[in-house]
C-alpha cells in the first residue's frame, strides 16, 4: 500500500488553513469567522489524521487519531462559546459585523 | 566599634520617616535629625584615623567598613558594604552641611511642610548613601533614591513650569543611571567577578583587557557625565535649577551634582583605570567644551538661578578636568572643587531664592540696586559671586588654584582655555552684581524687607565655612589625601 | 498514480473548492450549505485515511451539530435568513498575506520525512482503549474545557430570556 | 583710624627697625594646602604655606602703606564725614590695609596672589562705593575685569615658577616645591642657578609682568584706573596712587630679587614701562577732570618704576615707589580738598582758588614740584636716579634706547600737564563757574595729612642720604641697585632732565597761567590729535565693544544654540518617538479583522525569522 | 484504590479548585448568589490550593525542591513511556504565582458591590481558568497543553464579558475570542506539525530528538506557527494587538487577571515548548535547515525568539508613550514586559530562567495590583483618562502612594520588585555574553525609554490640580473646590489586595532573597531537566 503524496498532502491542509485564514482577514459577519476559523482548525485535525496514517516510528498513529479525536470535539465546544458570545453581542449592538463594534481603539 | 555608617544610615532613614509623619512639627524633627547628622559626621571625622592603604592585593581600603550579606543569586554575591575613605569622607561632610543649612533656610516652607522636609532629608539620605556605599548595587540603589525625591521636590514645590522640569530631570538623569548601571554590570560580567562588591569587582577589572576598558569606561562615563552634567548633556540643568524651589535647588546643585564626580572617581577612575587613560582625550575634550560653554552662556543669562546653573556647568567641567588629568594633584582638587562648589553653589541658590522671595522676581533687568533696602542679602550673593569666582581667602580658591596647577602639570599650555574662561567668569558674575546690587534702585516693591532670620541662618552657616575652609583649606586636604588618590597601581 | 491518490486528488480540491465557496458566497444559507459539504468530504478524507472513527464522527459532530449550530445562530441574530452578507473586507493585502503563509509552507518543504510508513487502519475499540488509557487525560482535559464552554455560554445566552 | 594709628606707629617701628639692622624675619608659618608624595611633577609632594617675611624691601613698603595709610583715614574724617556709608567705607579701608600690609610681607607667591586679589577685591568695593552712581558700579567692574585679566596671567606664572622649580631651589630636600616655595630672603635669584627650561622662564616672567600690568595699569591694561576715579578721593589717594597700584611694581621687585627675569623678559618690561609712561602722559595732557589728570600721571610714573625695575634696578623702582607713594598721595588729597570745597572735578570750571584756599594751594604745587622732578623735591631724586640708572647700561642694551628716549621725553609732558592743571585750579582772579565762590579750606582732619605729606614730598628725597635709609636700598637684595650719587655723567642727565620739566612748567603757565584759558588750536590736526587722546586712543571705546558687544554677542548665540540646538535635539527624540508612537498607534484600529491580518503578518515575520534571516545571521557570525 | 488517592493527592491543588468552581456553580443553581458569599469560596479555594502548591515545593528548606516525574507520582502511569504531565519545582513556582494572581483578584473582586449579578460565574470561571493555567505548568505534552491554555482561555472569553450589558465588554469578548481561536488554529497547526516531524507530541519525547531530526523544515514550522500561536497568550508584538483592546474594554478586575495571570500562561508555555530545542546541545550541527546533515535548532529559536523580544518591549514602550487611558497605556507596558519575560527565556540559562521567573512574579503583584487600583478608582467616579487622575495625589493619598510604587516597580527603580527583576535578569543575560548583551542592551534602552510615560503618569497625579467641577448651573454651593469624590471607599477586599501588593513589591524589593533563592533553585533545577 503506497502512502498518499506527503507534499500533495500538506499543499491541501495549508490550502485549507490559508482558505480559514483568508475568511477571517475579510469577512465581517461573526458567523462566517466562526466557519472560517472551524475551516483553519480542520486543517490541523487532517494533519494529525494524515500523520497518524503515515509515520516514521512504528506505531504513533493511535496518538494522532486520538488527538484529532479530542480536537473535533474541542472544536465544536469552541464554536459554542463563539456563538455565545455573538448572540450576547447581537443583543447589545443589534449587529454581528465585526467591523462595526470598533468603539475600542488606538 | 560602634557601626557608625550603619547609624548614620538609621538616623537618616528613622528621621525621614520621623519627618513625613510629625506633620506641622515635622521642621523641628528634620532640623534635630539634621544636627544629628551633623553630630555623627563629627563623629566620623574623630574616629578617622586615616586611610588604611592598599590590601595585600592591592585594593585600595577603606575605613569604617561594614558588610553583610544582602542579596545572593546563584552566580552573584550582593552586599551590604559601605566604608569611606577621605574622599567619601568630605562629601559626607558637605551633605551634612547643606542638609542643616536647607532646613534652616526653608524654616517657614508651608506648602505641605512635612512631606517637603522628607523629601529633602530623602535627598541627603540617598547622597550619603552613594557616598558610603561600596557595592555596586547600593550603589546604584542609593543613586536611584537620590532621583526620585527631588522628582517630587522640582514637581510639586517647583515655579511654573516645574512639570516640565520635573519630567525632564527625571528622565535625563535615569536614562543616564540605566547606562551607568549597565556599564557596571559589564565591568563586573565581563570581568568574571562574582561579587558586586568594589573591592572584588576592582581586582577582578584588573585582568580586562585595554580595549573592552576603554568600551566599558565609556558608557560608565555617560551615565556620570549626565549627572555632572557636561555639555552636551546638561539642558536639564538649567530648566530643574530653574523651577525647583530653593531647597531642592540647593542640594541639587550641592549634592546631586557631587554624585556624578563622586562616582566618576570611585566607579570609574579607580575601577578602569586603563580604560580611563585610554578615553581621556575625550574627557579632556568634554571638560574644555563644558567649561567654556558653561561659562560663556551665563553671560547672556537674565535669570539670577539660570545663571547660576550655567555657573554649576562650568564648574563642573573644571572638576571633569581635574579628574581627567589623573594625577593626584587632579583627584585632590577636583574632589576639593566639588566640596566647595557644593557650600558656594548651595550659597547662591539661597540667594538666589531669596532675591525671588523678596522681590517677586529674579530677571536681572526687571530688579537692581538692592543694596540699599537688602545689605545683607547683598552681602551674601557678593560672598557667593566672589568665592564663585575664585576670590582668594574664600573656598573657590584653593579648588580652583589646585585644579589649575594640575592642569599645567597634566596639560601645559591648555591651561590658557580655563584661565580665560576664569576671566569670563569674573565677568559675569561682575556683571550680575553691578546690575542687581549697584546702580540705581528699581524693580524693588515698597514692601520688600531684607531677609528673613532662617534664610539669613541658612546662609550665614555657608558663608562662615566659605570663609573657614578658604582660609584654612588643609582642614579639608588633609582628610582628603587619606584616599587612594596618591595614585593608583597598575593592573 | 493509483486510485487513492486520484481520489485523494478530487477529495482534496473539493475540500479546497467548497470551503472558499462557503466564505465567499453572500447568501448566508448557502455558506451552511457548502460548509456542510465541506465537512462531508473531509469525512471522507478521513476514510481514506484509515480513521474510519474519525469519518463517522466528523460527519456527526462537524456536519451534524455544529452545522445546526451555525445556521441557529444565522437564525438568531437575521432577521431574514436568506439575508445577504454586505461588507466584505476583499482586497489585495489579506490575499497577499495569506498567499505568502500559503507559499512559505508548500514551498519550505522541498525535503520530505523520510520512511513514512503506512499504518494500518484503527478499529474504534483501539481509539477507545487509548483514548480512556494514556490518551485518558485530552479526554478529562477536553472535558474540563466542556465545563468551561458550557456554562460560560449559558450564562451569557441565558440574559437574553430575563 | 585707631587701628590705623597703630598700624601706622608699627609700620613706622619695623621700618626703622629693620632700617637699623637689615635682614630678614619669619615668624608665623602655617600650612595651607598639603599634598602628599605622588608621582608626577611634586615627587616629594608639596606644602604651600602661609608665613611673613620682612625683609627690607616690604619693610619700606610697609612704611609707605601704613603712613600713607593712616594720613588717609585721618584725612577722611573730614572727607567723607557726610557720607551715609561710613562704616562700610571705614570697614572696606581697613581690611585693604590688612590685606595690602599681608601682600607685602607674603613669604610665597602664592600668598602673594591670594592678597593681591584681596586687595583687588577691596579697589573693587570701593570703586564702586557710590554704587548707586551707575557709571561708579560699571567703573568697578571695569576695574575688577582688567586686572582680572593680569591676575590670570600672574597665576600662571605661578605655575610655571612652581613647576620650573619645584625639585630646584635653595631648600635642599626636596626642592622648592618641599619648602613650600616660600621667598629665602638673601638667597640669590634663581633665574641664573636655574638651569631649567629658559623658555617656560621668559614666559614665567612675561605673565608675572602681565600680572604687574593689570594691578599697575601698564598699557594695555592701563584702562581702568582713569575710569577707577569714580571712587572716592581719598581711596584714589591710597589706592590707586600710592599704595595698591604700586604692588604690582612690588610684585616685579620681589620677583626679580627672588626668582628673577631672564633677559627678554627684561627687554620687555623696560619697553612695557617706557611707553607707559610716555602714553600715559600723553592721554593726561588734555583732560579736564582733575582726578584723571592726576590718575593718567599715576599711571606714568609706574611706567617709571616698571622700567627701573625691568632694567636691573629694582631698588632703584622701589626708590621711586617710595617718593612717588607720598607725592601722589599728597596731590590726590589736595585734589581732593579741592573737590570737597567747590564740588567738581572739572578743571574748567575752578580758577582762582589759591586765594580761597592757601594751604591746599600750596600742597598741590608741592607735589606738582615733586612729581616734575624739580630739585629738591622728593620726585626730582627717584626719578632722576631711574633716568640715570637706566642711561647707565643704555651701552649694553641697547634696546633700552627707545623706553629710555620715551621715558625722558615724559619728564616734560609730566611737567607741562601737572602745572596746566594746578594753573587751572589756582591761579587766576576767581572761578569760572560762579557757583564755586564759595569754597574754602576743609577742617583740620584734612590739612594735618596736607602738611605731613608735604614735608614728605620735599624732603623725603633726600632721606637716601640717611645712612639707614639707604641701608634699607642698599641691603635690599641680592643685586643691589645704584645707590643715588652725583657722578659727571648723572649731573648732565639730571640738568637735562631738569630743564625739560622747567620747560614743561613754563609752557603750561604760558597757555594757562593767571586763569587764562589757552583758546583751542583752530589747526585741525592739533584737535584731532586732541580728540584721539580725549578718546583714550580708542583703547577703552575697542575693549568695551569687545566686552560687550563681542562677548555678549556670542553669549547670545551660546544661549540660543543652547536652548534651541541642544534643547531641540532632544525634544526632536522625544518627538520623533512620539512621533512614532502616534504612527505606531494607529495600527490599532479597533477592527478585529486587522488584528487578525496583524497576526497572520506575524506569522509571516516568524516564518522569515526562522527560515531566512536566523540561518543567514548564524552563517555570517559562524554558529551560535 | 490507592492509586486514585495518590493521584488525588497529587492533584490537590487542582481539584480543589474543581471543587471550588463546581461548589460555586452549585450556589448559583440554589440562588445563593451573594457576592460574598461566593467570593469567599473562590478565595477559599485559591487560598488553599496556593497553600498545597507551597506546601509540595516543601517549605523549609527551600533547596529539598522535589522534580517529580510522572512514574514516581503514580506507578500506574508508568506504563506511559512518555508522560502527559510533569512536575517540576518551577512549575510549581508558577502555580504558585497564577494562584497568587487569582488570590489578588478575588480578594478584590469581594468588594465589587452586591448589585453585581455575575458573581457566581465570574468567581466559578475564575477558578476554571485557574484551574487550566496550573495544568499549563505541569503539562509535558503538547496536545495537554494547548488544551489546558484553551481552558483558561475559554474562561477568560467569558470572563471578559461577563457583565453581558455593556457594549465595551462584549465588543472585547469579541475580540479576544476571534484573535484567540485563530491562535489556537494555529497552534493546533504546529503541534500537528510537530507530530508530523517527530512522531509524538511529546515534550519530553521530542527533547531527546530536537534537533537531529530529519525534516528540520516541518519542526522549524510546526515551532513557527506554535510561537505564533502562543504569542497571541503572551501578548508579544505582532501578536498583542487584542490585548490592548481587551484590557481596556474589559472590567478592571478581569483586566487585572489577564495581565497579571492568564498573560504569564503564555510565556510559561514558550518556556516549556523552546527550552528543550534551545537547550539541545546536540552534535554541533549546522543552523542551515537547508543544508542537510546534522542541524541545531537552538540558536535559530533563540534570534528568533530574542528579535521577538526586542520588538515587544520596543513597541510596548513606545505605543505607551502617547496613551491618554490609563487601561491601555498600563496594556501597553504589560506588553513591553513580556518582551523582558521572553528575553530570560530565549537566554535559557538557569540565571536567566530564574531572572524571567521573577519578573512574572513581579509583574503578577505590579500590573496586578495596578488594575486592582484603576478598578478601585473607576468606583470613585474618576474616568479612564489619565487626566482625570489630576490630583489624586492629594485627594486620595493612600491609594495614590500604593499607586505610585507600583508604578516606579514597572518602571525599574530600585527598592522596588520591578527593580530586582530587570536586574536579576539582563545581569543574567551580560553574563550569558555574545548576542545575549545586545538583548541586555535593547532591555535597558527600553525600560529607559519607559520612564517616560510613567513619570507622566506620576506627574498628573502628584503634580496637577484636581480637575475643576463642571458648571451645574449656578446651583453650585462649595465654589471653586475640586469636584467631590463619590463617597465610600475602595472596600476592604480590595484594599487588602492593593495593599497586600504594594507591600510584597516594596519587601520584595528590599529583601528579594527568600524568594530570590528558591526561583533560582528551580531555575537550575528546570533547567537541568530539560537539558
Amino acid at each position: 500500500m503506497s502512502g498518499l503524496p506527503f507534499a500533495g498532502f500538506l499543499v491541501l491542509s495549508g490550502a485549507l488553513l490559508a482558505v480559514g485564514l483568508f475568511g477571517v482577514l475579510t469577512r465581517r459577519n461573526f458567523i462566517l469567522l466562526l466557519i472560517a476559523i472551524e475551516i483553519a482548525m480542520n486543517a490541523a485535525i487532517l494533519n494529525f489524521v494524515y500523520f497518524a496514517a503515515f509515520a516514521r516510528a512504528p506505531s504513533p498513529g493511535l496518538p494522532g487519531q486520538a488527538i484529532a479525536v479530542v480536537l473535533i470535539g474541542f472544536a465544536a465546544t469552541e464554536v459554542a462559546v463563539g456563538l455565545a458570545i455573538v448572540l450576547a453581542l447581537n443583543r447589545v449592538k443589534g449587529s454581528i459585523n465585526v467591523a462595526e463594534a470598533s468603539e475600542l481603539k488606538l | 566599634m560602634l557601626p557608625l555608617l550603619s547609624l548614620v544610615l538609621a538616623t537618616l532613614f528613622v528621621g525621614t520617616l520621623a519627618t513625613f509623619l510629625a506633620g506641622s512639627r515635622a521642621r523641628w524633627v528634620a532640623l534635630v535629625v539634621s544636627s544629628a547628622f551633623l553630630a555623627e559626621v563629627a563623629l566620623l571625622f574623630a574616629d578617622f584615623t586615616g586611610w588604611p592603604g592598599y590590601s595585600a592585593q592591592l585594593v585600595p581600603g577603606f575605613s569604617e567598613g561594614e558588610s553583610y550579606a544582602w542579596l545572593h543569586l546563584s552566580w552573584l554575591q550582593i552586599n551590604y558594604t559601605v566604608g569611606v575613605d577621605g574622599i567619601s569622607l568630605v562629601l559626607i561632610l558637605l551633605t551634612a552641611i547643606l542638609q542643616i543649612a536647607t532646613v534652616l533656610y526653608s524654616w517657614k516652607e508651608a506648602k505641605k511642610p512635612n512631606a517637603y522636609f522628607g523629601l529633602l532629608l530623602l535627598t541627603c539620605l540617598g547622597s550619603f548613601g552613594v557616598f558610603v556605599a561600596l557595592d555596586i548595587l547600593l550603589f546604584f540603589l542609593f543613586w536611584e533614591a537620590v532621583l526620585v525625591p527631588m522628582f517630587f521636590l522640582i514637581g510639586f514645590w517647583g515655579g511654573p513650569r516645574r512639570r516640565y522640569a520635573a519630567l525632564k530631570f527625571f528622565i535625563y538623569t535615569h536614562v543616564a543611571s540605566i547606562v551607568m548601571l549597565f556599564g557596571l554590570l559589564a565591568v563586573v560580567f565581563y570581568s568574571g567577578s562574582t561579587s558586586l562588591d568594589f573591592s572584588a569587582v576592582y581586582l577582578a577589572a584588573r585582568g580586562l583587557a585595554p580595549v573592552v576598558q576603554t568600551l566599558l569606561f565609556l558608557a560608565l562615563f555617560f551615565g556620570f557625565a549626565v549627572k555632572f552634567p557636561v555639555v552636551p548633556f546638561h539642558t536639564w540643568l538649567p530648566d530643574a535649577h530653574v523651577e525647583a524651589p530653593t531647597g531642592g535647588s540647593v542640594l541639587l546643585a550641592g549634592l546631586l551634582l557631587k554624585l556624578g564626580g563622586y562616582g566618576l572617581i570611585r566607579w570609574g577612575v579607580e575601577l578602569l583605570p586603563i580604560g580611563f587613560a585610554h578615553d581621556r582625550s575625550i574627557l579632556f575634550a568634554i571638560a574644555f567644551l563644558t567649561i567654556v560653554w558653561g561659562s560663556v552662556v551665563s553671560l547672556s543669562q537674565r535669570d539670577l538661578k539660570r545663571l547660576v546653573a550655567y555657573s554649576s556647568i562650568n564648574h563642573m567641567g573644571i572638576v571633569l578636568l581635574a579628574i581627567a588629568l589623573n594625577s593626584s594633584l587632579g583627584l585632590l582638587a577636583a574632589v576639593l572643587l566639588m566640596f566647595a562648589h557644593g557650600i558656594v553653589s548651595g550659597l547662591l541658590f539661597m540667594t538666589a531664592g531669596s532675591v525671588h522671595h523678596t522681590f517677586g522676581t529674579r530677571d536681572l533687568p526687571a530688579v537692581g540696586g538692592i543694596t540699599p533696602r537688602t545689605p545683607a542679602l547683598s552681602t551674601m550673593v557678593m560672598v557667593g559671586s566672589l568665592a564663585s569666582l575664585g576670590l582668594p581667602a574664600l573656598i573657590g580658591f584653593p579648588a580652583e588654584f589646585t585644579a589649575l596647577l594640575a592642569t599645567w602639570d597634566g596639560l601645559r599650555y591648555l591651561v590658557f582655555i580655563p584661565l580665560v574662561i576664569l576671566v569670563v567668569t569674573a565677568a559675569f558674575y561682575l556683571w550680575m552684581m553691578q546690575r542687581l546690587l549697584f546702580g540705581p534702585v528699581r524693580g524693588v516693591p515698597d514692601g520688600a524687607h531684607d531677609i528673613p532670620w532662617y534664610e539669613g541662618a541658612g546662609m550665614g552657616i555657608l558663608v562662615i565655612l566659605t570663609v573657614l575652609f578658604g582660609i584654612l583649606p588643609s582642614l579639608l586636604t588633609n582628610v582628603i589625601v587619606s584616599s587612594p588618590i596618591r595614585g593608583f597601581p597598575g593592573p | 498514480m493509483n486510485l487513492e491518490e486520484i481520489a485523494f486528488a478530487i477529495l482534496a480540491l473539493v475540500a479546497v473548492a467548497t470551503a472558499t465557496l462557503s466564505l465567499l458566497v453572500r447568501e448566508l444559507v448557502h455558506t451552511i450549505l457548502w460548509v456542510a459539504v465541506f465537512f462531508v468530504d473531509l469525512s471522507a478524507i478521513y476514510f481514506l485515511l484509515y480513521a474510519p472513527f474519525l469519518g463517522v464522527l466528523q460527519l456527526g459532530v462537524y456536519a451534524g451539530a455544529v452545522t445546526v449550530l451555525l445556521l441557529f445562530g444565522i437564525m438568531v441574530t437575521r432577521k431574514r435568513i436568506f439575508a445577504r452578507e454586505a461588507a466584505t473586507g476583499l482586497g489585495p493585502v489579506p490575499l497577499g498575506l495569506v498567499l505568502t503563509v500559503f507559499i512559505f509552507l508548500v514551498a519550505a518543504l522541498g525535503e520530505l520525512p523520510q520512511g513514512l510508513v503506512a499504518q494500518r487502519s484503527y478499529a474504534p475499540s483501539d481509539l477507545s482503549a487509548y483514548l480512556f488509557g494514556p490518551g485518558g487525560p485530552w479526554l478529562l482535559l477536553l472535558g474540563l474545557v466542556m465545563l468551561t464552554s458550557v456554562s460560560g455560554a449559558i450564562y451569557l445566552v441565558r440574559e437574553g430570556r430575563e | 583710624m585707631a587701628f590705623g594709628g597703630v598700624a601706622m606707629v608699627l609700620g613706622v617701628l619695623l621700618g626703622i627697625g629693620e632700617a637699623s639692622s637689615p635682614g630678614s624675619y619669619t615668624n608665623v608659618q602655617f600650612t595651607w594646602l598639603k599634598l602628599a608624595p605622588s608621582p608626577g611633577p611634586f615627587p616629594s609632594g608639596f606644602e604651600l604655606v602661609m608665613g611673613t617675611l620682612v625683609d627690607p624691601i616690604s619693610a619700606l613698603v610697609l612704611v609707605v602703606v601704613t603712613v600713607v595709610g593712616f594720613l588717609v583715614l585721618l584725612y577722611s574724617i573730614g572727607y567723607m564725614h557726610h557720607d551715609r556709608g561710613l562704616p562700610r567705607y571705614y570697614a572696606e579701608l581697613s581690611l585693604f590695609l590688612a590685606a595690602m600690609s599681608g601682600l607685602v610681607i607674603s613669604n610665597n607667591l602664592l600668598e602673594f596672589f591670594l592678597f593681591w586679589e584681596l586687595v583687588g577685591l577691596c579697589s573693587y568695593l570701593l570703586i564702586g562705593f557710590y554704587y548707586e552712581k551707575p557709571s561708579a558700579a560699571s567703573a568697578a567692574k571695569e576695574a575688577f575685569l582688567v586686572t582680572r585679566v593680569g591676575d590670570v596671567m600672574f597665576l600662571l606664572g605661578i605655575f610655571l615658577f612652581f613647576f620650573v622649580y619645584a625639585t630646584k631651589g635653595p631648600a635642599g630636600t626636596g626642592g622648592w616645591a618641599a619648602s613650600g616655595f616660600v621667598f629665602v630672603h638673601g638667597a640669590a635669584p634663581f633665574v641664573p642657578v636655574g638651569t631649567g627650561n629658559a623658555t617656560l622662564l621668559t614666559i614665567a616672567g612675561i605673565m608675572i609682568l602681565g600680572g604687574a600690568a593689570g594691578k599697575s595699569a601698564q598699557f594695555p591694561l592701563h584702562v581702568w584706573l582713569p575710569d577707577a576715579m569714580e571712587g572716592p578721593t581719598t581711596v584714589s589717594a591710597l589706592i590707586h596712587a600710592a599704595t595698591m597700584v604700586a604692588a604690582g611694581v612690588y610684585l616685579l621687585a620681589v620677583t626679580s630679587l627672588f626668582l628673577g627675569f631672564t633677559a627678554l623678559d627684561q627687554t620687555v618690561i623696560v619697553a612695557i614701562g617706557g611707553f607707559t609712561a610716555f602714553f600715559a602722559a600723553t592721554m593726561a595732557l588734555v583732560h579736564p577732570d582733575i582726578k584723571r589728570v592726576i590718575a593718567y600721571s599715576t599711571v606714568s610714573q609706574l611706567g617709571y618704576m616698571v622700567l627701573a625695575v625691568g632694567a636691573g634696578f629694582t631698588m632703584v623702582g622701589l626708590f621711586h615707589l617710595f617718593t612717588h607713594a607720598f607725592f601722589k598721595a599728597l596731590l590726590f588729597l589736595a585734589a581732593g580738598s579741592v573737590i570737597h570745597a567747590v564740588g567738581t572735578q572739572d578743571l574748567f570750571k575752578m580758577g582762582g582758588l589759591r586765594k580761597k584756599m592757601r594751604l591746599t594751594s600750596a600742597a598741590f604745587a608741592i607735589g606738582g614740584l615733586a612729581l616734575a622732578g624739580i630739585p629738591p623735591f622728593a620726585g626730582f631724586w627717584s626719578k632722576d636716579d631711574i633716568l640715570s640708572s637706566v642711561y647707565s647700561t643704555l651701552p649694553s642694551h641697547p634696546a633700552y634706547w627707545p623706553a629710555f628716549l620715551l621715558a625722558f621725553a615724559a619728564v616734560f609732558l609730566t611737567a607741562y600737564y601737572i602745572f596746566r592743571a594746578w594753573f587751572l585750579a589756582f591761579s587766576g582772579d576767581k572761578p569760572r563757574d560762579p557757583a564755586l565762590e564759595h569754597a574754602h579750606e576743609g577742617p583740620w582732619v584734612m590739612a594735618v595729612p596736607l602738611v605731613v605729606l608735604s614735608a614728605v614730598a620735599i624732603g623725603g628725597g633726600l632721606l637716601v642720604y640717611l645712612p639707614g635709609f639707604a641701608g634699607l636700598l642698599l641691603h635690599g637684595g641680592g643685586t643691589p641697585g645704584i645707590p643715588p650719587t652725583l657722578s659727571p655723567t648723572d649731573l648732565l642727565l639730571s640738568t637735562a632732565s631738569v630743564l625739560l620739566a622747567v620747560g614743561g612748567i613754563l609752557l603750561a603757565w604760558r597757555l594757562w597761567g593767571n586763569g587764562r584759558v589757552a583758546p583751542l588750536p583752530s589747526s585741525s590736526a592739533v584737535r584731532s590729535v586732541r580728540q584721539v587722546l580725549l578718546a583714550r586712543y580708542g583703547m577703552k571705546a575697542a575693549y568695551d565693544w569687545i566686552g560687550t558687544k563681542g562677548v555678549y554677542t556670542l553669549a547670545r548665540g551660546a544661549d540660543f544654540f543652547d536652548r534651541f540646538v541642544i534643547d531641540g535635539t532632544v525634544h526632536g527624540f522625544e518627538r520623533t518617538f512620539g512621533g512614532l508612537s502616534d504612527r505606531l498607534r494607529r495600527i490599532q484600529t479597533g477592527v478585529v479583522s486587522d488584528y487578525a491580518s496583524y497576526v497572520v503578518a506575524g506569522l509571516i515575520a516568524v516564518f522569515a525569522l526562522m527560515l531566512l534571516l536566523a540561518p543567514y545571521l548564524l552563517s555570517r557570525l559562524g554558529g551560535a | 484504590m490507592s492509586s486514585l488517592f495518590d493521584l488525588a493527592g497529587t492533584f490537590a491543588p487542582e481539584l480543589v479548585l474543581l471543587a471550588g468552581a463546581l461548589l460555586v456553580f452549585l450556589l448559583d443553581v440554589l440562588k445563593l448568589r451573594r457576592l460574598e458569599l461566593v467570593g469567599s469560596v473562590s478565595v477559599g479555594a485559591s487560598l488553599l490550593a496556593l497553600a498545597l502548591v507551597v506546601a509540595d515545593l516543601g517549605f523549609a528548606p527551600f533547596a529539598s525542591l522535589r522534580t517529580l516525574s510522572a512514574a514516581q507520582v503514580n506507578p500506574s502511569l508508568s506504563a506511559l513511556a512518555t508522560p502527559l504531565w510533569t512536575f517540576t519545582s518551577l512549575g510549581l513556582v508558577f502555580q504558585g504565582m497564577f494562584l497568587l494572581a487569582t488570590l489578588l483578584v478575588s480578594v478584590a473582586s469581594l468588594s465589587r458591590g452586591s448589585k453585581e449579578t455575575g458573581g457566581p460565574i465570574f468567581f466559578g470561571l475564575l477558578l476554571l481558568a485557574t484551574l487550566g493555567m496550573l495544568l499549563v505548568a505541569i503539562s509535558s505534552d503538547l496536545i495537554f497543553l494547548l488544551l489546558a491554555i484553551e481552558l483558561s482561555s475559554i474562561a477568560t472569553y467569558v470572563l471578559v464579558g461577563y457583565t453581558r450589558r455593556g457594549l465595551r465588554p462584549l465588543e472585547a469578548a469579541m475580540k479576544f475570542y476571534i484573535i484567540g481561536a485563530v491562535s489556537s488554529a494555529l497552534s493546533f497547526f504546529g503541534a500537528s506539525l510537530l507530530f508530523g516531524a517527530y512522531g509524538t507530541t511529546n515534550l519530553l519525547a521530542i527533547r531527546e530528538v530536537a534537533g537531529t531530526v530529519g525534516t528540520p523544515i516541518l519542526a522549524l514550522l510546526g515551532y513557527a506557527f506554535l510561537l505564533s500561536g502562543l504569542a497571541f497568550k503572551a501578548t508579544l508584538v505582532p501578536f498583542h494587538a487584542w490585548a490592548v483592546d481587551v484590557y481596556d474594554g474589559a472590567p478592571s478586575d478581569v483586566s487585572a487577571f489577564l495581565a497579571g495571570g492568564t498573560k504569564k500562561v503564555g510565556i510559561f508555555a514558550v518556556l516549556l515548548v523552546f527550552l528543550g530545542p534551545i537547550l539541545f546541545a546536540g552534535a554541533g550541527g549546522s543552523s542551515n535547515p537547508f543544508q542537510g546533515g546534522p542541524f541545531t535548532l537552538g540558536p535559530i529559536l533563540q534570534v528568533t525568539l530574542g528579535t521577538l523580544a526586542v520588538v515587544t518591549m520596543t513597541v510596548g514602550n513606545v505605543l505607551a508613550l502617547l496613551q491618554k487611558e490609563m487601561k491601555r497605556l498600563l496594556a501597553y507596558s504589560s506588553i513591553s514586559q513580556a518582551g523582558y519575560m521572553l528575553l530570560g527565556v530565549t537566554i535559557g540559562t538557569a540565571p536567566a530562567i530564574a531572572g524571567a521567573t521573577f519578573q512574572v512574579l513581579a509583574h503578577v503583584l505590579m500590573k496586578g495590583g495596578a488594575f486592582l487600583v484603576v478598578a478601585g478608582v473607576a468606583g470613585l467616579g474618576i474616568g479612564p483618562l489619565v487626566d482625570d487622575w489630576r490630583g489624586l495625589g492629594s485627594r486620595r493619598p493612600l491609594l495614590s502612594v500604593a499607586f505610585a510604587l507600583l508604578l516606579l516597580s514597572l518602571a525599574g527603580v530600585p527598592l522596588t520588585i520591578g527593580f530586582v527583576s530587570k536586574f536579576v535578569l539582563f545581569s543574567a543575560a551580560v553574563q550569558a555574553q555574545g548576542f545575549f548583551v545586545w538583548l541586555a542592551v535593547a532591555g535597558l534602552l527600553n525600560s529607559a525609554l519607559s520612564v517616560f510615560y510613567y513619570a507622566r503618569v506620576l506627574k498628573v497625579i502628584y503634580f496637577e490640580a484636581p480637575p475643576a467641577p463642571l458648571p451645574t448651573g449656578g446651583a453650585v454651593v462649595g465654589g471653586a473646590g475640586p469636584e467631590p469624590l463619590r463617597a465610600g471607599g475602595l472596600g476592604i477586599g480590595r484594599a487588602v489586595a492593593i495593599g497586600v501588593a504594594t507591600a510584597l513589591v516594596v519587601a520584595l524589593g528590599v529583601d528579594p532573597q527568600p524568594l530570590l533563592g528558591p526561583i533560582q533553585a528551580a531555575a537550575s533545577h528546570f533547567v537541568f531537566f530539560w537539558r
